[in-house]
């Protein structure tokens, strides 16, 4: 695991939970790793299996969705779909000979701005000792 | 009932209102058949008839056709079995007339575990006709002496028509209406599957004594001795459509290591003299396969020597 | 009601407090066409349930629930939120009134502040922070909680010592030392008055050590343990050493029920629920297993779903409940506190706790009172604001109303729906100056981008020092430049200020930009601020992407900073990459039917269809008997003793007089199509199906009502002297000569209602016993009289009628569920009753001559019509509210809904107030022509449709369907944008409008630097 | 429908190991509504190659294209101009697509990317199960809309075989068994002794058995 | 104490007033005993509490800083400064159990060379009476001081002190002095003891029972302070095994 590997990280986050999760993390000043690109959606039930394949194509080290706890979704049942989705990605992921924990799927609620941050450096921790996505180290060597 | 079919030993056995007891015996898994004529001895005088299985749960033997005619050779009288899985309506004819002309005088029309079961998962099963249709078929080339397209037979095989019935198998109320269907479609005799749950198999030959089932045909009570505890927990767990009462395998347990084969036998010899009583039950049938060598023993034991020799 | 010159009736109201009930009434009356004045005495909107951690039953994060409305209430254009202040007097009559207000300095201007929180780290001063209560520290210059509104800092002056640290540390130049106090006068049409309670503060007891020892705490302090924004970041840590308590009791009662110390006789009604609350989120929060035990007198968990919440605790999360009342708290030295008590089995217990909640109840504020006093408001003994049961909002001045606790002690979801009502209520008389001092903003006609390519601006925030101070914001401004499609980028110090916002549409004007992206802060809090100003120069508020570098940037990685200019530069770079893809959306309007339909001819119905006539719309009141009334008919008198019978009579004569009033008897309704604004429902006649009636109506207030539950328990129906509570108002009615002669008289409670196949509290049958008997006593004082009960549940001011019976000598015998008392009658005559008296633990028997069984209250059957409307109802058969706390008279489907017993069973002052809500809600859509829906919606491309049926079966609110041409339809006014439908319709002939795959997908190419592939 | 599964990614792959520019063909008929073969799993098969490709360091480009059905020359001829500009194509229609495709484009590479399995209809979202064994002599009328032909695992006409054990078949606890189903439904219509009679010999002339087959409108074929 | 005891005093000497003082009092010959290291600046208004802790770190017995007159300061108001900063160094060395024995503020003017030696007399009995100061006992003590003398809080407190009680504060007011006084005294002890905490938990995750312990602070104080410390991102907590959390400061 060498230690200047920089992994570029996207995180999906819905508008309603995650995403509040994630400026309150900011209120609260916490810390998490700067590699971490959020791109926000209404409802992660909005992330299809494309969007999750296209950044692992341009490149990303590792993807996860964040989405409200399991029976608060804002639209009823939308992070409930994403999960069995995340699921499919992981296996396509194994079956292509990628690590499936490159992609992971998280439920926290708004007020889980400390939750935001741990979740942030777990994966930010768990991409690098993976290093970096074999779809960029043939691109380096 | 009482005009000849076939004029086998079976059927006269039965006819002459004797306890028949059959035997079972699988094919080589090869062409090399000195355990197979090891097993026929040991079967020999013991036994009306020998069922000769038809690649048993799928897995390929040498045909029981085959082995049936090393059988008559033997001496010892076949019933061969023909599973409705392997053979279309075409190969089924031919092959009963083989046998016939090989001096085969009992069969059994079976439908045939899946081939999933066997040592060839990816075969294609043909399932042309199923099992009542065969029995039906058999019955046509006997009596009507003709093929299923109406053409004449020349020689037509008078075979003594047997079919399998498993009383245990689900949905339970309908088992009973099935078996008079195979009746009428032509079933000279029937062998149940092993039965373990009296109480069930009473309720079943009720019912079929009721509907006066066994004035048109016999039935004959399949037994299986349980060698081992393990054996018991398979069959009840693994074999679709067995029932193996708790209680049964609890007695086998508490007999004790190295004992459960003897408290197997014990308990086949209590069915079989209660089977003796038991109104409609015209016989019964010994599946003692890779025990041949016991069932010398077990029949001397249930009192089933000598047998009946009607010339 | 003077109506000397409608003229000079003033189309304003003032709300005083702006707690939840002080908002949602705010609200109400800014969407239905009145100027709201908003005054609070406190730095910012939110009151009490800003404090609250979660909220029973559903225990939803109080923050996350009311926050939305926070932002609204702020934001909205017709709400004038006027903090620091209160209103000295009240001049004028109803419809004229004249409010003289005194504005308390708060020493930073709230419009330039940007709660950047610099100086509150710099000041030297520290103070007790009362939003944790006494549990942490504040400085000087402070902000009640991260979320408030106005989002401004403010300097307590008592306990600042002027050292000017502040000023310099302010970068927006927002502090102001030279403010002072100020007078104003407002000129209004109504008041409402919603100044809500304070908590009762227990030191008064020193039995519970509460100001000696830090580890008892009262329930608000254990909510801002619990609390992740609370002083411990939510960890359950006892005050005292911090460590993790193993066990807490919770104490009920204190302060409520109590007239040896705090002269507080009534009940609190919320203090049961929140504590089995608490317990049950401590256990939760807990590392290890925590035991919680609570010790009540009654537990009253007489609310919707509450029972069962109750039933959870106890069996779900284990919770013990001890009937006792703690006699004393006794620290030990190690932290730990010994409570010794007796339970039900009566032998004495001690037990030591790591923690102690004292459940402190609620109590007028001394200046809530001498307001009270200043604006001639009659209060009650309890001194809370004095109403009659027939008209729940109303005080004793005309013009002026009340809702919330200021009225009685009560829940959220009460207290919204007084606020709905008291927004009724107040704007009834002043329908016709309906939106005369609303303000509308004129905007510009959108210019057409269609045909131009993108020319993007981008505008970099420093946010003072938040960003500035870590990113390089100049290299983002130099590197955005660089980015395809981009013709201008700057930074500046605070975007989102005044002054900048100006610039900005100048330069956009100057330079022809036609895309905006802006790089600050949350776009949750301020995109709908960014859009309406590019909006006000013709710009689609669509065409306009932000970038996070804020909160999730710069703040979290204050450590690293080039990492963090880094990053900026990323999510700018991807805000442009969408920004170039965004397509102006346009604003999808419906015309608005003015008129509402009212289901069910009961007391709800009847004030509704009376509520909506007045506010100046056609109603339409389908009953499906032959008569109105409902059950009222059969009721004698509310709990405070008011007749209601000629109420009722006075309610049916109003409808029938008001022409604006269309009744349908002996009618029901048939097929409802249509959304929001526009529904078209056929009536059918109950005799003759086919004499129907198409009408249309813009919104729709169910209020079918109940029915009592007619017991086939104790013999009931097979002896005459087994009556249930309306027989025997019907016999009280024809002062019928078995009552004044029968010696003894039972009634026995929860019969039907706590059962299992009932699993809720029927909420007015403790009540209506009471009350009952003591009218029995009066007819006979000879009379003996049991109530026979599992809890009285007298909440709120009704316990004064508990008090009152015990004294009157009428005695009560506790059973629980297991053991039931006993009635058999052998010949018919004579009956005979045995219970297990608590107390003696023996059986006692008795003769009674009269038993009355307090049988539970059921909905009416009304199955088809719930599926006509779409319209859920829970396992009992009620209906199911939007949202239990903030939306208790909505439907979750627009434009429905509901009011009275067939919400949950209530008493009648209730299903009044919950009415008049229900008009207070329909009006927020029926008082406008045309209505705004959303944009970001779901929208189909037919020739991509295989009409595979994948949307239909998708969709959580079942809105496409396939239509007969052949593909999916989605009704726009029913789309709720969540996307779940786009993201799985296999032929991709769904689009999310402002967020389709290619801007998602940009977004993630533009990170890897990859231009816009296929 | 027809309803297919989509063929495991490691079989695609080496069906175009040494090809580097291919099209991949979706169908907008029933490999869209089993979402297998439509506009979405085209873009998701598409990014999965590029990405096992990007993976070992070798380019790979992709075109997508969905045309409405894959089982109709006119469409077929849509794709003319560009067909043989690639190195393979993928379809990811049913057996028919690649066939048809095959016999218009005689030179070009066709590969299938799914693997067709039944007519069938879906129980619930995203579930699909076979109805239909296509045996061209239909007799459901017998058996109460419940065929055992294409239901049971032995098509038995008089069922059910000694192997049904609690309304399951022995293959397998998933397979329903048709004639535990067919007798219980008979029973409670009270028409069972419609089973009791003897069911002959099918006739499987008109199946798959009896050779490959055509149909012919005869007011329609000039 | 054994005559024996030679303690080292750290003299901080104005340049106008005291250091002149000194050198006539050389002039004149006047004895003092050999125990004081001069140092001379400029004001006495120049010395800043934190190189009196420091001297005591090093090693030195006592402090004894020497400025001029209130009135006659060369540069008028630098010794009122000095009189706030070693009110508040006193109240602070009491806090921390070192006591304000060890230093001590004393006036002399130019001309008075005898009055100078007296208070180096005075002032070398009194550290002589207190004994050597060994800093290794106090090391937690003097490193609390030293961080609670850098905060900007107490600093700029004793900065503006005369400002708002004298002159006029924002509001154009005299701030009340009781007032002042209650927040300085507030701000002293809690500074010093968040100090203390701070030193506590940087030597690793430490539960509030220990940091009461190594500390000498009340449980409930520790508990409170460090809730001051959480938020100002100073403290946070790092593990909570069975039901005592462990806290540390932020890496």
């Amino acid at each position: 695991m060498n230690h200047d590997f920089e992994p570029q990280i996207i995180a999906f986050c819905c508008k309603y939970c995650a995403y509040a999760a994630a400026d309150l993390a900011g209120s609260m000043r916490l810390n998490y790793p700067s590699n971490i690109k959020i791109i926000q959606v209404p409802c992660t039930g909005r992330v299809d299996i494309i969007h999750l394949l296209r950044a692992i194509e341009d490149g990303a080290d590792g993807v996860y969705v964040a989405g409200c706890m399991e029976g608060d979704c804002h639209f009823v049942c939308g992070n409930i779909k994403t999960r069995k989705k995340v699921e499919y990605v992981k296996k396509t992921l194994s079956e292509l000979g990628i690590e499936p924990e490159r992609v992971e799927m998280f439920n926290l609620s708004s007020a889980m701005g400390p939750r935001f941050a741990e979740i942030a450096n777990q994966m930010g921790e768990r991409i690098r000792n993976l290093g970096p996505s074999p779809l960029n180290i043939k691109q380096a060597a | 009932m009482n005009d000849i079919k076939s004029g086998s030993n079976l059927e006269k056995v039965l006819k002459s209102g004797n306890f028949a007891f059959t035997g079972e015996c699988g094919p080589p898994k090869g062409a090399n058949v000195d355990h197979l004529k090891e097993n026929l001895a040991f079967l020999k005088g013991n036994v009306d008839a020998v069922n000769i299985t038809d690649n048993q749960t799928a897995v390929v033997r040498m045909s029981s056709w085959a082995a049936s005619a090393i059988a008559v050779q033997e001496g010892v009288e076949p019933n061969f079995q023909m599973v409705c899985r392997d053979r279309n309506r075409l190969a089924m004819m031919s092959d009963v007339l083989g046998a016939y002309a090989m001096g085969i005088r009992n069969m059994l029309c079976l439908s045939g575990d899946h081939q999933i079961f066997g040592n060839h998962p990816e075969a294609k099963n043909v399932y042309d006709i199923d099992s009542m249709q065969l029995i039906n078929l058999v019955k046509t080339m006997r009596d009507e002496e003709q093929f299923l397209n109406g053409e004449p037979i020349d020689g037509s095989p008078k075979m003594f028509i047997g079919a399998a019935s498993n009383p245990f198998a689900d949905p339970f109320e309908f088992r009973v209406y099935r078996l008079a269907k195979k009746i009428n479609a032509g079933a000279d005799f029937i062998q149940t599957q092993c039965i373990y749950n009296m109480d069930k198999f009473r309720q079943f030959m009720k019912m079929a004594v009721d509907m006066g089932l066994c004035e048109k045909c016999y039935i004959l009570a399949g037994v299986t001795p349980l060698k081992s505890v393990g054996m018991a927990q398979y069959m009840a767990k693994q074999v679709p459509g067995m029932d193996v009462p708790p209680e049964l395998i609890e007695r086998l347990r508490g007999a004790g290591k190295g004992k459960f084969a003897e408290e197997g036998i014990k308990i086949a010899i209590e069915q079989i003299e209660e089977f003796k009583q038991m109104e409609g039950v015209a016989g019964v049938h010994l599946m003692a396969i890779e025990w041949e060598h016991k069932v010398a023993e077990i029949a001397q034991r249930a009192g089933m020597l000598p047998r009946p020799d009607i010339s | 009601m003077s109506t000397k010159g409608t003229n000079n009736k003033v189309g304003s109201v003032m709300v005083v407090g702006a707690g939840v009930a002080g908002i949602q009434a705010s609200l109400d009356m800014a969407n239905a066409g009145y100027y709201v004045h908003l005054v609070d005495s406190s730095s910012s909107v939110g009151g009490l349930m800003a404090q609250l951690d979660k909220t029973f039953p559903t225990n939803d994060c109080a923050m996350c629930v009311i926050s939305p409305f926070l932002v609204e209430v702020g934001r909205h254009l017709n709400i004038n939120i006027i903090p620091n202040s209160e209103l000295e007097s009240l001049e004028g009559e109803a419809g004229a009134f004249t409010a003289k207000l005194k504005n308390n300095p708060r020493y930073i201007d709230s419009v330039k502040c940007t709660a950047c929180g610099q100086c509150r780290q710099v000041c030297p001063v520290t103070a007790v922070n009362e939003f944790d209560c006494r549990l942490d520290l504040r400085k000087a210059t402070f902000i009640k909680f991260p979320q408030a509104v106005p989002l401004s800092y403010t300097i307590d002056k008592n306990v600042c010592i002027g050292c000017g640290m502040c000023e310099k540390a302010c970068l927006a130049g927002a502090i102001s030392y030279s403010d002072q106090a100020r007078f104003s006068e407002i000129k209004v049409g109504a008041v409402v008055l919603a100044m809500g309670n304070e908590l009762f503060d227990p030191s008064l007891f020193d039995t519970y050590a509460y100001s000696r020892h830090p580890n008892v705490v009262t329930s608000l302090e254990f909510e801002r343990i619990l609390s992740a924004s609370g002083p411990y970041k939510g960890h359950l840590m006892r005050p005292y050493d911090r460590e993790v308590p193993q066990k807490i009791a919770w104490l009920q009662c204190i302060g409520s029920r109590d007239i040896n110390h705090a002269d507080h006789s009534y009940c609190s009604s919320v203090c049961c629920m929140y504590s089995i609350k608490q317990s049950m989120i401590a256990k939760e929060h807990a590392e290890t297993p925590l035991d919680a035990a609570i010790f009540y007198m009654d537990m009253r968990t007489h609310g919707k779903e509450f029972e069962r919440y109750r039933e959870r605790a106890e069996k779900g999360s284990g919770v013990r409940f001890i009937r006792s009342r703690v006699h004393t708290v006794e620290p030990l030295d190690d932290g730990g506190l010994k409570l010794k008590y007796i339970p039900e089995s009566g032998e004495v217990l001690e037990e030591v706790f790591d923690m102690v909640v004292l459940a402190a109840g609620f109590a007028t504020s001394k200046d809530t009172k001498a307001l009270a006093q200043r604006l001639g408001i009659n209060l009650n003994a309890h001194s809370y604001a004095q109403t009659s049961d027939l008209t729940p909002v109303s005080t004793s001045r005309e013009g002026v109303f009340v809702c919330g606790t200021f009225q009685s002690p009560k829940d959220i979801p009460q207290s919204v729906m007084e606020a709905s009502a008291a927004a009724a209520g107040a704007t009834q008389n002043l329908s016709e100056q309906r939106w005369s001092l609303t303000l509308t903003k004129e905007l510009p006609a959108e210019k057409n981008f269609s045909e131009e390519e993108p020319k993007i601006g981008v505008f970099v925030c420093n946010c003072g020092i938040n960003i500035g101070g870590v990113a390089d914001v100049p290299a983002v401004r130099e590197y955005a430049k660089t980015l395809p499609n981009v013709i201008h980028a700057e930074d500046n110090l605070f975007t989102c200020s005044q002054d900048t916002q100006e610039n900005i549409k100048k330069i956009i004007l100057e330079k022809g930009i036609n895309r905006v992206v802006v790089a600050s802060c949350s776009p949750r809090t301020h995109e709908p601020l960014f859009q309406e100003t590019i909006r006000e120069i013709g710009l689609n508020p669509y065409l306009f992407e932000m970038a996070n570098i804020r909160d999730q940037n710069t703040w979290v990685h204050m450590k690293t900073p080039q990492r963090a200019t880094d990053k900026a530069k990323d999510l700018v770079r991807m805000a442009v990459a969408k920004a170039a893809l965004l397509e102006s959306l346009p604003q999808v309007t419906l015309d608005v039917t003015q008129a509402v339909l009212v289901v069910g001819g009961g007391v709800a119905g009847l004030e509704a269809a009376l509520g909506v006539a007045r506010q100046g719309f056609v109603a339409f009141l389908v009953e499906r008997s032959n008569e109105l009334g409902g059950m009222a008919l059969g009721l004698n008198a509310t709990w405070q003793g008011e007749p209601v019978l000629p109420y009722v009579m006075q309610l049916i004569e109003d409808a029938k007089k008001n022409e604006r009033i269309k009744i349908f008897l002996e009618t029901e309704v048939g097929h409802v199509t249509g959304t929001i604004g526009n529904f078209t429902t056929t009536l059918k006649s109950a005799n003759n199906p086919l004499d129907t009636k198409v009408i249309n109506h813009g919104a729709a207030i169910l209020a079918t009502g109940g029915k009592e539950y007619k017991p086939h328990e104790y013999f009931y129906g097979k002896n005459p002297k087994i009556l249930t509570h309306f027989d025997l108002d019907a016999a009280v009615r024809n002062n019928d000569k078995a009552l004044k002669d029968s010696k003894i008289a039972v009634f026995i409670q929860c019969v039907g209602s706590r059962t299992e196949e009932r699993a809720y509290c029927s909420r007015v049958c403790c009540i209506h016993s009471i009350k009952s008997a003591l009218i029995l006593k009066k007819l006979n004082p000879e009379m003996q009289i049991f109530i026979i009960y599992r809890d009285i549940r007298t909440y709120g001011l009704r316990e004064d009628l508990y008090k009152e019976a015990r004294q009157q000598g009428i005695r009560f015998i506790r059973y629980n569920k297991d053991n039931p008392p006993v009635i058999d009658s052998d010949n018919g005559q004579e009956l005979k009753l045995t219970v297990k008296d608590h107390i003696l633990q023996r059986p006692i028997e008795m003769n009674p001559d009269l038993v009355v069984l307090a049988a539970a209250i059921l909905p009416n059957e009304n199955k088809t019509l719930f599926e006509h409307f779409k319209v859920p109802a829970n396992s009992d058969g009620f209906l199911v509210e939007a949202h239990a706390k903030l939306r208790p008279v909505d439907f979750a489907s627009e434009g429905l809904f509901l009011a009275g017993i067939a919400h949950y069973p209530k008493s009648i002052d209730e299903s009044i107030a919950q009415a008049k809500a229900a008009v207070s809600r329909a009006m927020r859509i029926v008082s406008k022509n045309t209505i705004a829906v959303d944009s970001v919606i779901a929208s189909v491309n037919p020739d991509r449709c295989a009409a595979c049926l994948t949307c239909v079966r998708t969709c959580p609110y079942n809105v496409p369907r396939v239509g007969e041409e052949g593909y999916a339809i989605i009704e726009p006014s029913d789309c709720h944008g969540c996307g779940c439908c786009v993201s799985e319709c296999p032929g991709k002939a769904i689009t999310l409008k402002h967020f389709t795959d290619d801007q998602i997908n940009a977004k993630t190419d533009a990170l890897f630097y990859i231009e816009a592939s296929c | 429908m027809i309803v297919a599964d989509r063929k495991p990614l490691s079989e695609i792959l080496d069906m175009i190991t040494d090809r580097d520019k291919i099209l991949i063909m979706g169908c907008k008929g029933c490999v869209t509504v089993c979402n297998v073969g439509g506009v979405k799993e085209v873009q998701i098969l598409s990014s999965s190659l590029k990405i096992a490709r990007k993976k070992e360091g070798r380019s790979l480009t992709v075109d997508q294209i969905t045309i409405e059905r894959q089982c109709d020359p006119e469409y077929i001829e849509q794709v003319k101009a560009t067909i043989n500009d690639y190195d393979a194509v993928i379809s990811m229609a049913c057996g028919v697509g690649p066939q048809f495709l095959s016999e218009a484009y005689p030179q070009q590479k066709f590969f299938p990317a799914v693997n067709t399995k039944f007519f069938g209809g879906a129980t619930s979202h995203g579930i699909w199960e076979e109805r239909c064994a296509g045996c061209g002599t239909c007799v459901i009328h017998y058996f109460d809309g419940l065929c055992p032909v294409a239901r049971c695992s032995k098509s038995l006409m008089n069922g059910p075989c000694g192997g049904s054990s609690k309304g399951y078949c022995e293959i397998s606890k998933e397979v329903p068994c048709i004639w535990d189903m067919i007798v219980k439904k008979k029973m409670e219509q009270g028409r069972l002794d419609d089973l009791l009679c003897f069911t002959p010999a099918k006739n499987w002339r008109t199946s798959r058995d009896g050779g490959p087959r055509k149909s012919v409108r005869e007011e329609l074929a000039i | 104490m054994n005559d024996s005891y030679k303690p080292k005093i750290l003299a901080f000497l104005c340049n106008w007033c005291s250091y002149a003082g000194a050198d006539l009092a050389g002039v004149s010959r006047i004895q003092y005993p050999p125990f004081i290291r001069v140092v001379r600046v400029m004001c006495s208004g120049r010395v800043d509490p934190l190189f009196i802790v420091n001297a005591l770190k090093e090693g030195f017995d006592g402090v004894l800083v020497s400025g001029c007159h209130i009135g006659d300061c060369h540069y008028l108001e630098g010794n009122k400064y000095t009189v706030k900063r070693m009110e508040i160094l006193a109240q602070l060395l009491d806090l921390s159990g070192i006591g304000r024995k060890r230093v001590h503020l004393r006036w002399a003017s130019a001309a008075e060379a005898k009055p100078f030696a007296d208070n180096v007399i005075e002032v070398s009995n009194i550290i002589k009476e207190a004994g050597p100061f060994n800093a290794k006992d106090h090391e937690m003590a003097l490193n609390a001081l030293t961080r609670a003398l850098s905060t900007t809080r107490l600093r700029w407190l004793v900065g503006i002190d005369r400002h708002l009680t004298e002159n006029e504060n924002v509001y154009h007011e005299k701030t009340d002095p009781i007032l002042f006084e209650k927040v300085k005294n507030d701000a002293i002890t809690a500074e010093y003891q968040k100090a203390l905490i701070q030193e506590a938990l940087s030597k690793g995750p430490v539960t509030v029972r220990e940091m009461a312990d190594q500390t000498g602070i009340a449980i409930y104080t520790v508990s409170k302070r460090l809730n001051e410390l959480e938020l100002g991102g100073m403290a946070d907590l790092k593990s909570c095994e069975g039901n005592t959390p462990r806290f540390a400061s932020p890496v």
